[in-house]
């Protein structure tokens, strides 16, 4: 266990904070965890920086996605997962082709995303996606301007999806709340005002 | 469907050059399997001669597993290819006197495939075990 | 043409086609017609769902979302063509997992019972670029020859995506380092497809990053427009309307956020192949771009 | 002739292993012991911590005196690791040897279930009941003594069977030499300087090669492709192909009449031919004519015509004029040897490191691999020991190095072992750029650094005091510059945490190896085994790693898995040592697992004879009836015959058909008495 300083002075408490990796502080159920929603043995990671030196979001950030994979293996869940750079995999997949290994670190990191997402940590971005195709059935909707184009090309004005066919509309929020997730989206974002 | 409890008796007859060896590699690392099998080492799997296996089944035997060395790699030259043609033989004969011909099984397994052969057993033990006792168990005692 | 109802399938439009660049849809229909294949709509289709928001959420609501839509076209009992990359990730490769994962289809098939459906794993997922590669039902030669007014004097820049061929493992279009299966298909065109560093790198906007970290986005986006733009490129063509969008609505945004002004025309390969076969720029909607595509046109001998 | 001979009354002792806690730890022994005490036949069951020890085996063979046993069980590990041991054991309490039967309770059993001691100890007891019920069964066989040809046959002619050539003949033994490329020399000949000493290769090699040539006991057969193999320790009869060279040495020569004639190495041929080839000694980086030596040390000195590229012109005929040593007419000759035992040393070839997409072989100009570096470096390679671009002819000076470039790499393309000499020969490249090129810079990508040989940690120590630079972090992909052809190294620095682009002149992967072309069709001539990657297989990786399963062949250097030259080098005098022992004993003791005839059983159908491989079996005239007759010297024991005679008539020695069905029996019905 990491040293607790009470000290009075909150700002020099954080500052010198006791920084060594403590086993008895990592959850190794996060690495069990992520191998299994990620479907890749994170643990045969030999840390060679394939993935990160493949990276197209590396170069211009500190998200280094070999460093995740470390934080699974050391079972690093909290730090993992409130890290914002969680977020900047643009899952291009490079990495995965090119691991020597023969792992998916774009797996693990997706695996990540969802075990964050089941304490609520999700960009509110994502949770704009959901509600609006809860609301039409598309993560980018028509509009007006888009509508009066299709008709000069000769198409209606609906394309042939859940716009011109809303009665497929229930079915699609069905399958969202089972999963409860509009209702999610709405009180994060709530919360987030 | 088998009762959980139960365990089936498996004969494996393998050759002392791929398959034996290649079980030997998956004991020396310690790769763990089903331990429903019992082996007899012989030279090649030439030497099986089909009526070991029907003597088994006699017995009382629940599966048959013969193993040798890949095809083109038999320490003499061809002995796996006539086990194999025998075993495809007796298969039919066993098929064709209502015996499920999946009781049998011969396999291919080198020297160097250890895990292969941890696999081998694991595949062997649950096709056998999914396939209940034989029916010639009750006539053995 | 008497093959021309040959191959039918259940066209999947994904949203950003048919509601931002609907000149993609119309073109797709029209010279995947010319090259034998019919689209027929995919009735009450949703979102595929996007693969970078649903997937970074919970897989399992990703997984069921689009096997909704993989069942629609099994009911029309058609395989599935569609447009793009971020699509193909979600129809394909759930479709992919679903037929080779019981544990997995048996969940999927829990919530789908609630709407009355159950998914059986009965079709295939096509992009229709792979479908116009393919010798069997298109090929290279029978698009070159369905070309009436050649591209020529023009250097494409192609730009293949990463939900298409990544992870390579699990795909079938083979070498994802250096391909050139889609550069052939813009060579049939009669226009160059020139080679610039980084080909295969991503548009930046994939996996939610577009919307969580826009700057960041562009700016993977703006060292493509670097790199296509040192080897003289006139145009950029892809097949995924997302990184359309990122390419082609982005340059604004890069002039907005940087204050660099790339003016480099994107299109579609469906919107450069329906130009090859004759159609005008307007059947194309190609005023609907934001990067004007007027220079390339003109550029065109 | 033998017959079903059955022990009057059969006392069996069973002795069972703990092997300390590896067989302990799992199988309850002392419930074993008592199981096998109440088994049919047994006359005493004992157990001890090690019984392969002296004491161990004492106990075998005080109890044959003390029971009077006539058959012996060790329950313990694999009988291929100590059936021998035993054996002696049973032979020296005054037994047959082969009056010996072990069960495996070890590899089979307590390794492979070692958390289900319940079932391990029920498998135990099992294997020991069917042991015991062959062991009751066994008989007493005399081995056969075979003598031994007084020859060896080593297959390739690298560093590695090199020096086994040279040990053998050197022992006294005459010794052929076969290798497929018209010189000896192997890899080690392409290579500039070795490490950690930077002894230059060619200078330490060529010695070497003028000792095999001149060597008396040794038959260099150069071109030369082993055809076809037969036979067995003592006595192969191996048939090897000399491919059509179109050149003829000196006695050749004087063979055909022309005295004074054959080929003096004088290159003449070489100057008029009018047909020009890449050199695959140079890596395709230089020419060579369609008549031709590899480079200026070639041994024998030799030329070769390549009839694949030459167009029968006729000019090199004209110009060796008397010495008629070019002949254009010439075929394959097949040549047939006897050897006694026969060493493989078939070596490595590079891995197609193209396949490696992202790194750009092939694609980009100056993506070289360390195989081309070395020609390129070497003094007497194509650019005389300028290192340039092949882009422009720069010299570079800055120059990246990829490390396992395509080794310790699971993803299918590529190898997953470490090739082994990779870290070391890069640091010697660095170091030869650091010395030639004023103010070069060597970026050396790797993963780890393994420099474990004896002075390699030390030569690490002054190539990285010398200058180069180490970055920690695989190569994930590299970009060509498309105006300036330089190239961007990409990587993540793992200890900066940072991703890095590296522009570098001329990039060199130290590409994976595998083994050589020739060495999967080689090894299935003589029957040996290969591990999953195709290296050949070793007979035991601690203890026997020069011999294989099959008696009388040996391994020696890469093909037998990644090795430096001082390893192959060790390896080739064991492997030499291992080969001559058989010649000098003279003969050697074949098992005596031969096929017998029941006379009174065999029908004399003759299917056995058509099925044996080695032509052991025929059918012979005795008292009116044709019966099989077997030839000892043949037959390998496999048993092929005795697997499908339709009478139960051949009799398998040791694995006969009553202690086979025995096994069964007991395994299947046997108890408890």
């Amino acid at each position: 266990m990491a040293v607790k300083k009470d000290y009075k002075d909150q700002k020099l408490a954080e500052k010198l904070r006791d920084r060594k990796y403590y086993v008895s502080d990592t959850n190794p159920e996060f690495l069990k965890e992520v191998e299994k929603i990620g479907q890749t043995a994170a643990h045969m990671c030999f840390q060679c920086g394939t993935c990160t030196g493949s990276c197209p979001s590396a170069p211009r950030s500190s998200y280094r996605i070999r460093l995740f994979m470390r934080k699974a293996v050391l079972g690093l869940e909290e730090e993992a997962l409130t890290d914002p750079d969680l977020w900047l995999c643009t899952t291009c997949y490079t990495c995965t082709d090119r691991c020597p290994r023969d792992l998916a670190p774009t797996d693990a990191i997706m695996a990540m995303r969802n075990i964050a997402a089941r304490r609520d940590i999700i960009p509110r971005n994502f949770l704009q996606t959901v509600q609006l195709i809860y609301k039409t059935g598309h993560g980018v909707p028509n509009n007006d301007t888009n509508r009066a184009a299709r008709k000069k090309l000769g198409l209606d004005a609906e394309p042939e999806t859940t716009h011109k066919y809303p009665e497929y509309l229930p079915g699609i929020r069905k399958i969202l709340d089972h999963y409860g997730l509009k209702e999610r989206a709405d009180r994060i974002l709530a919360e987030g005002e | 469907m088998a009762d959980e409890n139960w365990k089936p008796k498996i004969l494996a007859i393998i050759c002392n050059w791929c398959s034996y060896a290649g079980a030997d590699l998956a004991g020396g690392s310690r790769i763990q399997y089903p331990p429903d099998i019992r082996a007899i080492r012989v030279m090649c799997t030439g030497r099986v001669d089909p009526l070991f296996i029907l003597k088994a089944f006699q017995d009382g035997a629940d599966g048959v597993l013969v193993s040798g060395c890949h095809f083109g790699d038999c320490h003499y030259l061809e002995g796996n290819y006539k086990a194999a043609k025998r075993m495809f033989l007796l298969k039919n004969v066993l098929k064709n006197i209502g015996f499920d011909d999946k009781r049998l099984r011969m396999t291919f397994v080198s020297a160097s495939e250890g895990a292969k052969w941890a696999k081998v057993i694991e595949d062997v033990v649950k096709t056998v075990k999914d396939l209940g006792p034989s029916p010639f168990n009750e006539l053995a005692r | 043409m008497s093959e021309n109802n040959k191959h039918q399938y259940a066209f999947f439009l994904g949203c950003v086609a048919p509601n931002r660049y609907p000149g993609i849809e119309a073109a797709a229909i029209k010279t995947s017609e010319k090259l034998g294949i019919k689209l027929l709509p995919l009735k009450g289709a949703s979102c595929c769902p996007a693969p970078g928001a649903f997937g970074s959420i919970d897989l399992n609501i990703w997984y069921a979302m689009a096997a909704r839509n993989l069942v629609l076209a099994e009911q029309m009992g058609m395989d599935i063509a569609l447009i793009c990359n971020g699509c193909y990730k979600s129809i394909w490769e759930v479709n992919h997992k679903l037929k080779h994962n019981d544990e997995l289809r048996d969940g999927v098939n829990e919530v789908l019972a609630e709407i009355d459906m159950e998914y059986k794993g009965s079709i295939d997922v096509w992009h229709l670029a792979e479908l116009y590669y393919d010798p069997k039902i298109v090929g290279v030669d029978r698009v070159a020859e369905s070309v009436t007014r050649p591209l020529t004097g023009v250097k494409v820049g192609v730009h293949y995506g990463c939900h298409l061929m990544k992870p390579q493992k699990d795909r079938h279009f083979g070498d994802t380092e250096n391909p050139m299966w889609l550069d052939e298909l813009v060579a049939a065109l009669g226009a160059e497809p020139v080679q610039y560093r980084n080909k295969m790198q991503c548009c930046g906007a994939g996996g939610g990053v577009r919307g969580y970290d826009l700057a960041h986005a562009l700016d993977i986006t703006n060292e493509k427009m670097i790199n296509l733009q040192e080897v003289g490129a006139d145009a950029l063509t892809e097949v995924c309307p997302f990184c359309q969008l990122q390419f082609d609505r982005g340059q604004l945004e890069i002039h907005d956020k940087f204050g660099i002004t790339w003016g480099l025309p994107i299109l579609h390969y469906n919107e450069l192949l329906g130009l090859a076969q004759g159609m005008s720029p307007d059947e194309l909607g190609l005023d609907l771009h934001a990067v004007d595509v007027e220079p390339f046109l003109r550029k065109i001998q | 002739m033998a017959e079903v001979k059955k022990n009057e009354e059969p006392r069996i002792g069973v002795f069972v292993c703990h092997c300390g806690t590896n067989i302990a730890g799992s199988v309850d022994i002392k419930s074993v012991v008592e199981y096998a005490k109440k088994l049919p036949n047994v006359a005493v069951a004992d157990d001890y911590q090690y019984m392969c020890s002296t004491p161990g085996q004492n106990k075998i063979v005080e109890a044959i005196k003390e029971h009077n046993l006539t058959g012996i069980v060790v329950a313990a590990c694999s009988p291929r690791l100590h059936e021998p041991t035993f054996r002696g054991a049973t032979k020296m309490g005054g037994l047959n040897p082969f009056r010996f039967e072990m069960a495996n309770i070890r590899e089979q059993n307590s390794w492979v279930h070692m958390h289900q001691p319940e079932e391990a100890t029920a498998k135990a007891k099992d294997a020991i009941r069917i042991a015991v019920a062959k062991a009751a069964l066994l008989e007493d066989l005399i081995p056969k003594s075979v003598p031994v040809e007084k020859a060896a046959l080593v297959v390739g002619g690298g560093v590695g069977g090199m020096q086994a050539a040279l040990d053998l003949a050197n022992a006294g033994i005459t010794t052929y030499l076969v290798e497929k490329n018209p010189t000896i020399g192997g890899r080690m000949s392409q290579l500039d300087k070795t490490f950690p000493t930077l002894d230059c290769s060619q200078c330490i090699l060529t010695p070497k090669m003028v000792d095999v040539y001149r060597n008396e006991n040794i038959k260099l057969m150069t071109y030369t492709e082993v055809e076809a193999v037969e036979g067995y320790i003592g006595n192969f009869d191996v048939t090897l192909r000399k491919k059509a060279r179109g050149v003829l040495t000196t006695e050749e020569a004087e063979a055909r009449g022309y005295v004074g004639g054959g080929c003096n190495g004088c290159g003449d041929c070489e100057g008029v031919c009018p047909v020009i080839k890449p050199n695959p000694f140079e890596v395709g980086m230089a020419p060579r004519k369609a008549i031709y030596i590899y480079h200026p040390q070639v041994s024998p000195l030799l030329y070769t015509v390549d009839f694949d590229a030459c167009v029968k012109c006729g000019l090199c005929v004209d110009i060796c004029g008397d010495k008629k040593a070019v002949d254009l007419n010439a075929t394959d000759e097949f040549v047939k040897i006897k050897v006694g035992t026969a060493i493989l040393a078939t070596g490595y070839d590079i891995f197609p490191i193209e396949q490696k997409t992202e790194w750009g072989y092939k694609r980009y100009d100056n993506v070289i691999t360390s195989l081309e570096f070395e020609r390129l470096i070497c003094a007497s390679g194509p650019t005389g020991g300028h290192l340039v671009r092949p882009s422009d002819g720069e010299t570079p000076k800055r120059i990246g190095f990829v490390l396992c470039a395509g080794s310790r790499d699971n993803t299918g393309v590529g190898k997953p072992y470490c090739s082994r000499f990779c870290c070391m020969y890069s640091l010697k490249h660095a170091h030869q750029i650091i010395e030639k090129i004023p103010g070069a810079v060597p970026y050396i990508f790797y993963m780890d650094i393994r420099s474990f040989g004896k002075m390699y940690e030390e030569f690490y120590y002054r190539i990285q005091n010398e200058g180069a630079k180490f970055i920690r972090g695989r190569v994930a992909n590299i970009l060509e510059d498309p105006v300036t052809k330089n190239l961007h190294v990409n990587a993540e620095d793992t200890l900066l945490g940072r991703p890095v682009d590296v522009e570098v002149d001329l990039v060199v992967l130290a590409a994976a190896i595998q083994p050589s072309a020739e060495t999967e069709r080689t090894r299935r001539l003589f029957g040996v085994s290969c591990s999953q990657d195709g290296w050949l297989l070793e007979a035991h990786p601690k203890l026997n790693p020069c011999g294989t399963t099959t008696a009388g062949v040996y391994l020696a250097g890469v093909c037998q898995g990644p090795k430096d030259i001082p390893d192959t080098v060790a390896q080739a005098e064991g492997a030499a040592s291992a080969a001559s022992i058989p010649i000098h004993l003279g003969e050697v003791e074949l098992e005596p697992y031969f096929a017998q005839c029941i006379e009174e059983k065999c029908a004399g159908c003759g299917m056995c004879v058509n099925l044996c491989p080695y032509q052991a079996l025929s059918l012979v005239e005795k008292d009116g009836r044709k019966v099989m007759q077997v030839t000892e010297a043949k037959c390998k024991g496999c048993g092929t015959c005795g697997g499908f005679c339709p009478g139960g008539a051949i009799w398998m020695q040791h694995f006969a058909t009553p202690q086979i069905i025995a096994q069964i029996d007991a395994f299947l019905l046997g108890g408890e008495q």
